[in-house]
């Protein structure tokens, strides 16, 4: 047993243990809050899997996101769960051991875990690694694979996250705009003063590394996506802080809206004038005269437009839960 | 790490179980949308699994070193993730809207009010 | 060196994940999670030179800045749901 | 790299390990909220910095060392950051320190913005 198997070994059962505490726990604030833990979790075992760039996406997601999201919803929902006798657990449970079981005897027939000579190690996933750098001419092979040889698939994901964010706005967005007078952080949060200069130090720092993940990603773990997170982050820490009216200032909600469509429109685009120049839609290599230099083009312009797209959708998310949280507040 | 075997899939699958479990088992929405986060981050656990060869490293290509993991689960789970993030997004806003007509996010209660309609 | 780093790191961990589910309070908790999180970052640090590519630190700046955003997240809500619920109930838990 | 930095770095990672592991205790064994913030956020900070120098002096490669400062100025600026804004929720929060043990507590506040 050595070091790395130890710690995968503490990571799993601590997944198990966290996501158990989870079933048990009725305060939801602190069931987000171990959520946000499963996410750290899961993303410290994604990086003992070699998987760099879907850690730092986890971590940013699994872990920031996602439990700010939970939180919010539930800061407008009530924050205890309702005890009630009318479940029967008993009935799940066999429902879920039954599956449980069906699903683990699936398992019997995979290859162990790690063996090199697996089944899905010899699909594509060779010619990926061999030839990726001649063709494409950057060493992640990760982002050459997601911005260029499945460039399609990425443009599908990007629509996806763009339509939820549309659909979240449809679902939360008022007709009537909310006065932004009523809005004023609450007193303790006010006094933060501590919290608030150290924000102020920390967001161009927080901007900068994200500029610095969006276009490290050829190089290192990164990409658009990743950096989209990052930069919307920065934006929930200033408005978690200054209030919702002063950042809804600094990002003008029209402009946050086109740009989320402006993104995806960029990604289009590069497809488009790929078709025009006599290739296939999204082949980077008819952006230029040199092939793998068109790559290179081409890579940065949709990881461009990735970026633009999570971090206003992202933003928009956000900005609408937390907006409906104040007329809320209003209300009662 | 071959002592692992079968291991680290088992362990994937009581995970699934246990979010499969919250979301058919409790009556809170928010709670629901816990469980499907625990759900969806076990098939990620899954994938990344699938994707690590031992005595590999991270597939970042550099000089010297031949054995890499399995680039491809990565790419469709970083995709996955954010989409993720996305689709509960949504859910949650529709959590807060059901909220906001029914006055309450617990099933049953849901429930007894569509009935009494 | 770095195995003997990694296991305290770990235990470390695993206490403050006690911790976390012990309870009492919230704030009990959300300190629990702050220290988790740094602990994780520590711990994905030092994995980085115990797998030999050390170039993956950026990761960790991650983790670290989420962490700080989720913390301050949680104060922020709380305060919010603290106030649409009865003042006396946010304290009173199980 | 020379003997004598290995063992620099070597105490170090040691020191900022058992630190973790004192401070992990405190958080769980520690009477009320107030001493645990105490002892977690004071050992919290000091451990990071140990492990990361300790990091720091395992690699030659210059852009490792200058992610590890980051980390490290990123993680002294938030950490006691954000054990100060929770102190302070928690007292605004109506939590009160236990009066034997108030003094302990006013003290990790202090420290902690200190270290800020």
């Amino acid at each position: 047993m050595n070091m790395e198997t130890v710690i995968n070994m503490v990571l799993l059962s601590l997944l198990v243990v966290t996501a158990i505490a989870i079933v048990r726990i009725k305060d939801l604030f602190a069931a987000a809050m171990l959520a946000g833990i499963y996410g750290l979790l899961s993303a410290s075992f994604f990086v003992m899997m070699d998987a760099v760039d879907v850690a730092f996406t986890e971590a940013s997601v699994g872990a920031g996101i996602s439990t700010l999201l939970m939180l919010t919803t539930l800061a407008m929902t009530g924050r205890f769960e309702k005890i009630s006798g009318n479940y029967r657990p008993r009935l799940a449970l066999v429902l879920v051991a039954l599956t449980g079981a069906l699903l683990i005897y699936g398992t019997l027939d995979m290859p162990a875990f790690g063996t090199a000579a697996a089944p899905v190690h010899e699909h594509v996933a060779p010619r990926y690694l061999n030839d990726s750098y001649a063709e494409i001419g950057i060493p992640n092979a990760v982002t050459s694979v997601l911005a260029s040889y499945r460039g399609f698939d990425t443009f599908g994901e990007v629509v996806v996250i763009f339509t939820a964010g549309i659909g979240v706005l449809a679902l939360l967005m008022r007709a009537e705009k909310p006065t932004p007078r009523t809005q004023t952080p609450t007193a303790s949060m006010h006094e933060h003063m501590v919290l608030r200069i150290v924000a102020k130090m920390l967001i161009p720092l927080i901007l900068l590394f994200g500029l610095y993940v969006q276009f490290h990603g050829e190089y290192g773990p990164g990409g658009g996506f990743q950096a989209g997170v990052i930069f919307a982050s920065a934006f929930f820490l200033y408005s978690m802080l200054f209030g919702l009216s002063e950042a809804r200032k600094v990002v003008n909600h029209v402009v946050v809206q086109i740009l989320a469509a402006l993104g995806v429109l960029l990604y289009g685009s590069v497809g488009i004038v790929s078709l025009m120049n006599g290739k296939n839609f999204l082949d980077y290599s008819a952006l230029s005269a040199d092939a793998v230099h068109g790559q290179h083009l081409g890579i940065l312009a949709i990881e461009l437009g990735v970026g633009i797209t999570v971090t206003t959708v992202m933003i928009i998310i956000f900005f609408a839960f937390s907006g409906r949280n104040q007329i809320e507040g209003e209300k009662d | 790490m071959s002592e692992f075997g079968l291991f680290n899939y088992w362990v994937v699958m009581l995970l699934m179980m246990i979010g499969f479990y919250i979301v058919i088992a409790q009556g809170n929405l928010v709670k629901k949308l816990i469980g499907l986060t625990l759900f969806q981050t076990s098939v990620f656990i899954m994938y990344i699994s699938l994707g690590k060869i031992e005595g590999a490293t991270a597939p970042i290509l550099i000089e010297g070193v031949t054995l890499y993991s399995n680039p491809l689960p990565h790419v469709l789970i970083l995709t996955a993730i954010v989409v993720g993030i996305a689709t509960t997004a949504l859910g949650l806003a529709l959590v807060v809207r059901i909220k906001e007509s029914y006055g309450t996010v617990e099933e049953d209660e849901i429930h007894a009010k569509d009935e009494s309609c | 060196m770095f195995t003997v780093a990694a296991a305290a790191v770990l235990v470390a961990m695993i206490l403050a994940l006690a911790r976390a589910f012990a309870g009492p309070t919230l704030y009990d908790r959300i300190l629990a999670v702050n220290v988790f999180g740094t602990k994780t970052v520590l711990l994905i640090a030092i994995v980085g030179f115990l797998m030999g590519r050390p170039e993956f630190l950026d990761i960790v700046m991650v983790y670290a800045l989420m962490n700080f955003i989720t913390v301050i997240g949680i104060l922020r809500f709380f305060e919010y749901a603290a106030e649409s619920e009865s003042a006396d109930e946010t304290i009173k838990e199980r | 790299m020379t003997i004598l930095t290995t063992y620099i770095s070597w105490t170090f990672l040691v020191l900022g390990g058992f630190l973790c592991i004192s401070g992990a205790v405190g958080l769980l064994r520690f009477p009320d909220f107030f001493t645990r913030m105490h002892a977690a956020s004071v050992t919290d900070t000091l451990a990071t910095a140990l492990i990361i120098l300790g990091l720091l002096l395992q690699t030659d490669a210059w852009m490792v060392q200058v992610k590890l400062v980051m980390v490290l100025v990123f993680v002294l600026l938030t950490s006691p950051t954000a054990s100060h804004a929770l102190a302070k929720a928690a007292l605004h929060g109506g939590l009160k320190p236990q009066l034997k043990i108030a003094r302990g507590s006013n003290k990790a506040g202090q420290q902690s913005e200190a270290e800020a």
